[in-house]
């Protein structure tokens, strides 16, 4: 007794599968393996290669640093605002990229707050800098959102029992509380960075595409795209689908 | 040793009110009441983990309502056991003394000691995860109990333990309290856990401590109907109390009934239990003052117990074992005479 | 007692929603209403507007057709090859828009089945068509998630209920199952069109960002950002940001 | 009217071992077996939610192995309701009748005429969330009969509900039984619905049906261990059987049990429910022919029933109400007489 309704939709959802294997296969045979392994050693790829780990690297710390103790606070207690603050701290994930690129650029380039630091030596408009902050601010929520569901499905208890065994607040949290949520924490930074390499809408606008300087894995892709050099764009579609293969 | 002062504290869902408790060192003392009753968060507000919204702790004479849970040394032991996963058994026990910072040496003797007494040395390099239940909690009650905790607080520290470990681990309990003569609070659902390991048992309602004293006389003479029916009394009548020859006489939708004890003349509530009721096919004579016949209407079997009702103008329900019943060959509508003495009627 | 934890935590939260709020006005209160209005009303900004509204809706529809049976065979049935089919389904989420949108170009560009559809008048690159391709793609894994955990949060015995009752599987399925997955069904579609809607790596790869042709909001801000127009560009910001807020 | 024969199924977890079962018209079947017995995979077998590995399920004559659920007209009823939430009472009774494209005025007049039967005809316009457990149990049981099926399964119908909704359900489930005729089979854990509902019980282990019988005989006269201390026997002794005199004596650890049963001279376990012990303080001159010495070793109290251990040599657990202790005053370490009847000690 097969059902037809479990062929249809198992059939879909294979249907499915076989169309996003197609797609990245296209992408990495087009080239034949000599180009691609020219275009991959060229200097251009190798310093994009370079700005991509760097700016994903440093703006993933810099999600743990504040998106961490943020979703504790979400996760654990409960205060005046709460429920606006958590609908705010969503807003990014369904925020266009390039509106956050628009919104930074704005706050950087125009505010007394972005001159400051633009006198300190802290320029973000057309610099890596802004790439981090880019990257930063549309893949927080990402972080936010694991660790705090994370953070709630850790009782409490273990905390109360820990300071019954003398551990002060933030004993019981470095003792116990982060490494349980160890698992949790991993997959969220694996995210995290991934998405900060594939970063593209809000980069564009705060850090410009400018080849040697702002030049990412995405931007060197949109930027060989657009002077037609296809062999250098597939190559850094390669590298990017081999990281994302790797980080699942 | 722990004495608490009009502890108030609301958490929306649960509520603590007016909580007034007064534990002597070495006690073990036994909190009952229905889910929602408030008991788990009277035992997290005595370890310190909300503050009250008013109220006092005082523990030893000092005033510790607004020390934190870790300057308390009062230990809990909930019934997830709450072990930490990422330590292994020993790591567990030696938890508390390393936070103390004690010498490694010290927390080695301790630890192997405290899992000697509760027989889980053989565990000792093993992740909580490895473990059945029963050990699970006894390596919980040894990260509780190798603090040398003031109070050690058990929250329903059994429930989750299938029967036959829970025997054990009872029986354990009473032990370990024996040999320790540390003072505990525990929380359970369960009577069996009221009549082998309390000294005083504490019946909650509603954030309210309503009666505490030794189990026998707690179950013996609830103070309210809510107690009585909590408890598993079967037979709980409203009537009116009048004193009649020394005794006092209750009447109940026309019917008398003796009790020994009598609060004054007014209304009362008056509770049988149902094992103290003799059923017999003939009338006895007895010194019992209280005698009926009636009408037996339902029967149930439980495998173990006989439970049977019998409407004698009033229904009134009886308990007997099967051996009791199959002597006693009676059948459902079939007239029996019920007797019971004065003094089993509990009078509130 | 207030422990510095509880305060730290939640001064750090309350820092994130500061940030994102004072981009979103510095966006949104930047050109003075009447210049907005100008902007909003001006026939380029409509234009966009409607491409955004009919590619986002479409993909949408396209995401609920496919992605929806192909959930609820990934909750209900166990088959062989499903651990692959769910890691595979959830790629698009961690590959950069941009290398989805390469795919897609190379598979309506230069595959066989790309020219025959061309060939029919389905021409995906550089059109519309390319748009809703594109947020199909990089969308329906949303929805696609969402639905699974939906339908794995009903229990079958509803449906086992409902076929004692004389339903046959496919009646069971639209009968009992697909009303109470209601509330979860609801927030997938405004997602994925949420998403669509501020699409852009992806469309602009196959699309191309082509005024008057495939300008959705999200290239309108591109490309008026790209020729100095900073007002038009904010004003397709504003409206993206309305939309993401109503949508939430 | 059913019959499965050698129905097998794995679905890893649990399992389904060649399942041989004769169910009668209008007969009330109640299955009991521990969690992971593999109940409820015999019941989503036979109502043919999945096709068995093997075995044939045949109804009336009629092998219904391949047919689907919607066409076996057997219903099922779960323990959590599965009321569907999205349709009021009255929607959800009219389901299956709707599905059957009845008419509407017919289909109003069916669902009104069994919410009267299960009494919640004043609940048809609310939606199932705003019911009570009992009341959406009811709702579920109506929804099942209103399709005049030809088999009702019920899941542990009664697991979710309180103690009192509990009884009273039950009770309930017995009179629309007597009303419809329904065959019916019933999956509990709990023995008191067996002897209040079941015509005949049968005991599930491990995916396998063990013992199949009348109540009284299953808990009588267990035919394995497993069985005996699954139906809560708590004396089962190991030893070896020989005849003497016309009854058979066990020798158990050297000391000699008589039985009225014996199985021949081989190795045999004897239990002997603790209820058909009878303690007393001095011997007693009977016809029983089992009489023993002893001294109490440990005493249980659980309120209503009292658990004494006495050590013969083996130990021997006897039960009684707490008035029958009271008046037997003894203490633990005392000297106690057992006495049972030959007839009492079941052999298997």
């Amino acid at each position: 007794r097969n059902s037809w309704l479990r062929n249809a939709t198992i059939g879909m959802s294979f249907l499915l599968t076989f169309f996003i294997i197609v797609l990245l296969l296209l992408i990495v045979t087009k080239p034949s393996f000599e180009t691609l392994y020219t275009s991959i050693t060229s200097p251009e790829i190798q310093f994009a290669i370079f700005m991509s780990l760097g700016t994903s690297i440093i703006s993933t710390i810099l999600c743990i640093l504040i998106a961490v103790p943020a979703a504790y606070a979400l996760a654990r207690y409960s205060f005046f605002g709460k429920g606006a603050v958590n609908a705010i701290l969503d807003m990014p994930l369904a925020l266009p990229p390039l509106v956050a690129g628009l919104g930074l650029l704005l706050f950087f380039g125009t505010t007394g707050f972005g001159n400051a630091l633009a006198d300190m030596g802290l320029v973000f408009v057309f610099t890596p800098l802004g790439i981090i902050a880019a990257q930063f601010f549309v893949n927080f929520p990402y972080m936010l959102r694991i660790m705090r569901s994370t953070f709630e499905s850790i009782s409490t208890r273990y905390e109360f029992v820990a300071k019954t065994l003398g551990c002060t607040d933030l004993q019981a949290v470095w003792r116990v509380t982060l490494p349980m949520a160890g698992s949790g924490f991993f997959a969220a930074s694996v995210i995290t960075w991934a998405k900060g390499i594939g970063e593209f809408g809000a980069a564009l606008l705060i850090a410009g595409a400018i080849q040697w300087k702002t030049e990412t894995l995405p931007i060197a892709l949109f930027l060989n795209m657009s002077c037609g050099n296809l062999n250098m764009a597939i190559s850094a579609a390669t590298i990017l689908i081999i990281i994302c293969i790797v980080s699942l | 040793m722990l004495h608490t002062e009009n502890l108030s504290k609301d958490m929306g869902e649960f509520i603590l009110r007016n909580v007034t408790l007064d534990i002597t060192p070495g006690e073990y003392l036994v909190i009952i009441g229905p889910t929602g009753a408030g008991k788990t968060i009277l035992l997290e507000t005595i370890a310190g983990f909300y503050p009250p919204d008013s109220g006092k702790i005082i523990m030893d004479g000092r005033d510790i309502t607004n020390i934190p849970p870790k300057d308390r040394n009062i230990c809990m032991v909930y019934q997830d056991y709450m072990l930490f996963p990422h330590l292994t058994v020993e790591e567990n026990i030696g938890f508390g003394l390393k936070t103390r910072k004690k010498d490694p040496e010290y927390i080695r003797k301790k630890t192997v000691e405290m899992a000697r007494l509760l027989s889980i040395d053989h565990l000792l390099h093993r992740k909580p995860e490895t473990l059945s239940g029963g050990e699970q909690q006894r390596a919980a009650i040894a990260r509780s109990l190798v603090m040398e905790p003031n109070l050690l607080l058990l929250d329903e520290p059994l429930s989750a333990l299938d029967g036959q470990t829970r025997d054990k681990l009872r029986t354990e309990l009473r032990r370990i309290h024996d040999i320790t003569n540390v003072t505990v609070v525990h929380i359970t659902h369960n009577f069996e856990e009221v009549f082998s390991l309390a000294d005083r048992v504490a019946i909650m309602n509603k954030g309210e401590i309503v009666q505490i004293g030794n189990p026998d006389e707690v179950f013996r003479k609830p103070e309210s109907e809510f107690i009585a029916s909590f408890t598993g009394m079967e037979n709980i009548f409203k009537g009116s109390c009048s004193h009649q020859d020394g005794i006092s006489a209750i009447k109940i939708d026309g019917h008398i009934v003796y009790s020994a004890t009598c609060l004054g003349e007014r209304e009362v509530y008056a509770t049988i239990r149902p094992e103290d009721i003799l059923l017999s096919k003939d009338p006895i004579v007895s010194s019992a003052r209280n005698s009926f016949k009636g009408r037996i209407t339902d029967i149930k079997n439980n495998g173990m117990v006989i439970k049977v009702t019998i409407d004698v103008g009033i229904p009134v329900v009886s308990i007997m074992t099967r051996r009791g019943w199959d002597e006693l060959q009676m059948n459902e509508g079939e007239e029996v005479y019920l007797t019971f003495k004065a003094s089993a009627v509990h009078v509130f």
